[in-house]
């Protein structure tokens, strides 16, 4: 149980909204990528303010994801390429 | 993908012609291009005003990034006859007129070289995790795509 | 034809990346080019055969062949909502490889500009009198055009 | 009636059928480009195996087009560019 880590990344708008473009938590067998976002909501409330998505592993994923030990999160905005 | 396709993120300018070049096989006789530059003028959605941009700012989430260029670039091929697809977009700053994305492809026939071309820029304005910011004389904002939910 | 669209004919190189940056205004953010280039392969229409070419020489009956590009620049912007256009075809000797025509599209629309941008490559093979000879190592042939008619 | 003429411009596979770029007709009032193309295809027999099409000053027409002192006719193959 000790130990799972997990490592989010911030781009655009995020990294903005949270002042990082990389964390790190320690997760359990229950983590959601929904529940860091409501966590990082909490310290920083201009995160609050995007629609955002969400990436595990480089792969698009529900916020409902659980999250497994050395998972790579992403939390963005819609993207605007182009 | 083939080997003739590509699927490129650079902070360096992109030059037009050596992208049409490179996605060129020898028994295809025209390409396709979409090109994205960098505008002076941006028209916001809110209210609906015209503002004037100094520069542009593009990040993107790289290795997803090229993940998901190629993704299109399976899609594409098994979607339409075409030959070769080549995607390279720009990262960092841009000045004014400089060009953000250059997506080329080469087909046998024109009418599959459009289309392709047409439904590439598309989803890559809705998948790719690249991101577009516009700085002003007095301000900034990362523009936020239109996407309602996550690309599927 | 407005002072930002042009028509014209080279018998120098063509650099797709300048053709397209001179259909920019301001306001838009994209551009669709197609070029056409001399392919070393081509497939006999009749034989079905195919064919290694060395190089190309192409000519124009010039002044009609502007005039006739520059009323498909003007019905194209008439039909579809686009705002510059800009067509330059390349004549006399090609080797393999060159640039024999570029059309870009500038519209606010990228649909617009994709159906634009077909439908005056579309128009340009039928209508302007510009003729391509192909060369190869054993003989050499002026290629004609399959319209069946007289253009309108 | 004297001196009308008309310059009759070639390109291409034409050119190479008659031998020139250019020639010099005497016309009356009743001369049309067919009667021209016909007249040429008796003296380059290689002129007839293509399907012709002929613009008179710098626009397509028809063949049966009466032509007038001064015009410039073209007379040509299907076109071929892009």
């Amino acid at each position: 149980m000790a130990n799972r880590r997990t490592k989010v990344l911030f781009f655009g708008a995020t990294a903005d909204a949270v002042g990082s473009r990389e964390l790190e938590f320690s997760i359990d067998e229950t983590t959601t990528a929904n529940f860091l976002i409501v966590l990082l909501s909490q310290q920083h409330p201009a995160l609050a303010t995007h629609r955002l998505l969400v990436a595990v592993n480089e792969e698009y994923a529900d916020a409902d994801t659980v999250l497994t030990d050395g998972d790579e999160i992403a939390i963005f905005t819609a993207v605007s390429g182009g | 993908m083939s080997d003739a396709d590509f699927t490129e993120l650079t902070t360096e300018p992109i030059d037009i012609t050596s992208v049409a070049r490179r996605v060129v096989p020898p028994e295809c006789g025209a390409t396709v291009t979409l090109d994205g530059y960098a505008r002076r003028l941006t028209k916001d959605k809110q209210t609906g005003e015209t503002r004037e941009t100094d520069h542009l700012v593009y990040e993107a989430y790289e290795p997803m990034a090229i993940k998901e260029m190629q993704k299109l670039v399976e899609e594409v091929k098994a979607e339409f006859e075409i030959s070769n697809v080549g995607i390279v977009h720009r990262l960092g700053k841009l000045e004014i007129g400089e060009t953000s994305v250059v997506i080329s492809v080469a087909s046998p026939h024109r009418r599959a070289a459009f289309a392709a071309c047409e439904w590439l820029i598309k989803e890559l304005k809705r998948t790719v995790p690249i991101w577009k910011k516009e700085v002003y004389a007095d301000g900034e904002v990362w523009i936020e795509g239109e996407a309602s939910e996550p690309p599927a």
